[in-house]
């Protein structure tokens, strides 16, 4: 991610491009665990009737998950967007 | 806040900056989470509905303004606090 | 705040002072951000019919704020006063 | 817990009295939220109503009691487990 | 706990003693934090009629915390039972 | 990612290990705490009830085989977009 810290500026230092890698691990596995928390919601009943995942279960998942992706994909253009429109580029 | 000198300002300036990116991304994803919860709810479908994707740019603009009026107030507050001498928890 | 390590009974090191910052910093932030959760839950309708914020919701996000503290600062009174009671002061 | 010789006891002691400090902060800025949702409903008023401030007030003691039971009860069951020579997780 | 890093294989350094010690620590931490958030919630009414516990109450923690306890017990047990079985143990 | 030496790369592996075990636990512990509030409601008994315990067993498989199923599509999805050179945020 270009706004990293350290980066295009300088050669980053050890220590920074340390750091940066472990932002960004950490920035996906916020995204993962948040995505995992929502689709568990949105797909799941409490009831735990079964330990399996029912057929209707597991296709909820996978669409939950892809639009859980098309959801990050519009917000991250909208935002680039904005901060592009506050630049006047 | 105890007076830091100009080498430790720069250090604590390094980690300020490291937060200010954490805190970015936990406020990013967690915005990213509540709209989806909010706004998509219909799983008969693999993409985005287009009232779906409405709901979710207006989500977003929602939250963004309702944080910079918080802000806004929250620093009015914090001021108001240390002008007139009793901060929170001191 | 003058109960965090280091202070009072002699000079802080360096790493203890800009400790000490981190965690004011750290605190401030931990109450911005649930101040900023709760007034959101309590002044905004999740159905998102526009992006702007109505009269309405502006106004209460300024009250939001304001009994907010007004909360964090009775409590913290609370607080301070059980601790001295409990050292008989 | 692998036995730590002095000078890492020392340092752990240091880390702990930290994580000790940002625990509190933690468990004091929830407890202010919580109170908060559970007792502040009125919007149409800039300040706290007297009937807001007494169950804000009732909260605080309330969780701070059911807390001090809760840690009570949570230490006597790791005392037991551990004089079973079950630990949960090992 | 026998699975952390550096034990069994050779002399665990400094470091990495204290960094088990500070696992070790939050994990219980944690623990403690989710079984207080989870029976304040099963026991306590939010409409704070008073500041005392009242005996219901007090009972009600008592047994949510020896229930929470026996939760984890036999979550614990069932997931060693299970990775013992795909080790084919 | 910037490209890490050797030196580097072991030393952010130290650092992925701690964190993967750290994640472990949150997960292990939230796990926990979810299938207790799901499945456990009666207190007017000091121990798990057959079908509260029952309920916590199947509470925890359907926990893991969702979250197992929600990371292979992650990864899914990770795949495609780094093959159509469009990363989120990047």
């Amino acid at each position: 991610m270009s706004f990293l810290p350290g980066f295009g500026r300088r050669q980053p230092s050890s220590a920074e491009k340390i750091a940066n890698a472990e932002a960004e691990m950490d920035m996906i596995g916020e995204m993962m665990a948040r995505l995992n928390q929502s689709c568990l919601k949105k797909c799941i009943q409490p009831d735990y009737h079964e330990g399996d995942l029912t057929k209707g279960e597991s296709v909820c998942l996978d669409r939950c998950v892809g639009k859980f992706f098309e959801v990050q994909m519009k917000i991250s253009e909208k935002m680039q967007g904005d901060a592009a429109m506050k630049q006047g580029m | 806040m105890e007076a830091l000198n100009a080498n430790e300002q720069r250090e604590f300036q390094n980690i300020y900056e490291r937060k200010q990116l954490k805190d970015f991304m936990t406020v990013y994803s967690r915005l990213i989470q509540n709209c989806f919860e909010s706004c998509v709810n219909d799983f008969t479908s693999k993409t985005l509905a287009s009232r779906e994707q409405g709901c979710v740019m207006r989500c977003v603009d929602k939250h963004q303004k309702a944080a910079e009026r918080v802000q806004l107030r929250f620093t009015e507050q914090n001021v108001a606090l240390m002008q007139s001498g009793q901060i929170p928890g001191q």
